[in-house]
């Protein structure tokens, strides 16, 4: 169904006396949005307010017009029936006296809530009528032809504290005053070093002598390497007796600590 | 440099204005400022994202409007778009523009109508969008305002169902030269006549009902953007 | 289009103003048609272009030297462009145009130390950092206090090879809210205060690993920046 087809169909089938009424219809209903649009454009034809429309008046217009449109065999959509039925309904509660066992709104009622709509949905076209009338941007007033971007840089920013820095600089300094925490090898006589040295010179060591004797050469002269080494003998002399091959003895307190080898076995 | 520095720290300061290390840079300058930074955005820019690119201690709210009276009556103005600034050409030297003016995509009645309402009525519901215009909005009018970013998806409505609610935009303000949407032509009077109310239907009124481009919409799962 | 035919016969107009048809614009007026054409150009215009589009009459190049004018000292500027103009922001506020993303790090180890080195000894050789610390500095980490504006060089120290020395700045007096380098506290304070670490890592090779880029710069060539 084409426009033409609709008005060619509707010039030939219409009498004069209707022509004036059915101008206003003769358009396919695929021009209308809906049947509240095509309530609006009929309410039009009665050239008056709106808000004075005779519903009455609309009502009995859509029905011609659905009457004429089922004339044409033109196919109607669903909803433009359902709102036929529902005028129909409107236009009988218009003209029969009131029902008192009738529960729901009255025919007056509904019919000011249908020109409230119409009115609504013609205000909503004026209003967006206007608005697409204002100044637009890209059509009347014009943004920047040549944004400039803002660029997106990213920046490291290192920190460090004052006590960061007084940390690392306590750090750095205090190294040294900490070096009896720190094994320092070339200082350092260990028990194993002096168990090697001993266990080749116990074989000689028939009579007492002082433990000091066993120190290795030049260990005596630095007070760190010769108290290392000292400790290192004695615990080496420990071990020794432990292992039955060597005797020692101290006369008294802080006297010299003697040692010897261990003859009982041979005996 | 050390300005750019302490930037972050700036925004710190600002609750603390006494600790302010830096004395802001004097107003003509601030003004200065804002004028580069809008004249080379596109876009509307807010006055705090001004703030936040100058230094610390500037009030861009107090240079806008230095340089709003700096530019009436010029050929580029200073507009306000929402919560933000632009610099616009002025709509009488429009006809010098043809060559930059851009051939905006047409709107369908339906999608002109259906933005009107969004403006006016809102935040508003498809259902009440529907029920002033007397037939279902097709999901497709939506999607082309909200792609064009004129509307958004506003609040859910506190009603069964929660309903999504529509909006529209800066850039709806933007694109009509609209300071608020309170300044929206006839607003006053629209509301005084009463047609911004929703009133509910009588009951036996009939609904809209659905037209072709809902049916479609239904099929292919409208009820994922509207309904959730 | 029109006024672009016109052109010629506007010049000639000039000679004759009788027999112009219409009254140019005044410059005022003038003066805006170019500013919101080249506010809204998206490349360079020529002022011949700029006439075609104005109305009958009207003197592109005289309005753009009004309008230059009007924009000296602003925070936009009117720039040619070889035989054109536009619109530029002012160059020195250039730095408003980069948004500036801070990712805040702590300094390395290896950093920190030298610093605190150059603070408490400076002026300071290279070499005696190294003394010091016990292990050779990176080129990277001295480049990066120097790039961070907290160590700047000194005066060549008067020994053979003449070294350069390394000193602290202002800045890095800023940054730690020092007035002074001397007033940084001694280590018998720092004791007292409880800042040494108890345990000190053991000397030796794990501090020396540490510092890769020591051994990097090594490789390529530190002597360039030290010893000259």
């Amino acid at each position: 169904m084409t426009d033409e087809d609709a008005s060619d169909n509707v010039t030939a089938l219409s009498t004069v006396a209707d022509r004036l009424e059915a101008e206003a219809l003769v358009v396919d209903v695929d021009g209308y949005e809906g049947p509240l649009d095509l309530l609006l454009t009929l309410a039009r034809t009665q050239k008056v307010d709106l808000r004075k429309i005779s519903v009455l008046g609309l009502a009995q217009q859509y029905l011609a017009f659905v009457e004429k449109a089922k004339e044409l065999r033109i196919e109607l959509a669903a909803d433009y029936l359902v709102m036929a039925a529902w005028l129909a309904f409107l236009k009988s509660r218009l003209l029969l006296p009131p029902d008192p066992e009738e529960e729901g709104p009255s025919g007056e009622e509904l019919a000011a809530h249908l020109a409230f709509q119409l009115e609504r949905l013609q205000a909503m076209r004026q209003a967006a009528a206007q608005l697409m009338g204002r100044d637009q941007l890209g059509r009347n007033f014009f943004a920047r032809g040549q944004p400039e971007s803002v660029q997106q840089k990213k920046r490291v920013v290192y920190s460090a504290t004052l006590l960061d820095l007084m940390q690392a600089y306590a750090r750095i300094r205090t190294r040294d005053e900490f070096r009896p925490f720190v094994m320092d090898r070339d200082k350092v006589f260990t028990m194993e070093e002096a168990l090697d040295r001993m266990r080749g010179m116990i074989g000689f060591a028939g009579t007492w002598t002082d433990i000091q004797s066993y120190l290795p050469d030049g260990w005596d002269e630095d007070p760190v390497k010769w108290r290392s080494a000292t400790a290192a003998t004695f615990a080496a002399s420990l071990e020794l007796v432990k292992e039955g091959k060597a005797e020692l003895r101290q006369s008294e307190i802080f006297a010299p600590i003697e040692l010897r080898r261990r003859e009982d076995r041979r005996d | 440099m050390t300005e750019d520095d302490e930037q972050p720290q700036a925004e710190a300061a600002d609750e603390t204005p006494g600790e302010s290390l830096f004395e802001a840079p004097p107003m003509g300058e601030q003004e200065r400022m804002v004028e580069a930074m809008l004249f080379a955005a596109s876009e509307p820019v807010t006055s705090r994202e001004l703030e936040a690119r100058m230094p610390h201690g500037c009030d861009a709210a107090e240079a806008l409007v230095h340089l709003r009276k700096r530019y009436e009556g010029r050929g580029v103005h200073l507009v306000r778009v929402g919560e933000a600034w632009a610099m616009r050409t002025a709509p009488d030297l429009g006809f010098l523009m043809t060559r930059e003016t851009v051939e905006t995509r047409k709107l369908s009645r339906a999608a002109i109508e259906t933005l009107a309402i969004i403006a006016y009525h809102q935040p508003v519901t498809r259902a009440e969008i529907e029920e002033i215009r007397g037939v279902s909005v097709s999901r497709g009018t939506v999607d082309q305002l909200l792609e064009m970013e004129w509307v958004r998806f506003g609040r859910r409505r506190m009603t069964p169902g929660r309903p999504v609610t529509f909006v529209v935009t800066e850039s709806f303000l933007d694109h009509f030269g609209l300071e608020n949407a309170r300044d929206l032509p006839g607003l006053a009077e629209l509301r005084a006549a009463g047609l911004l109310e929703s009133r509910p239907r009588p009951e036996g009124a009939p609904e809209a009902s659905e037209d072709e481009d809902a049916e479609e919409a239904v099929q292919t799962g409208q009820s994922e953007l509207f309904e959730d």
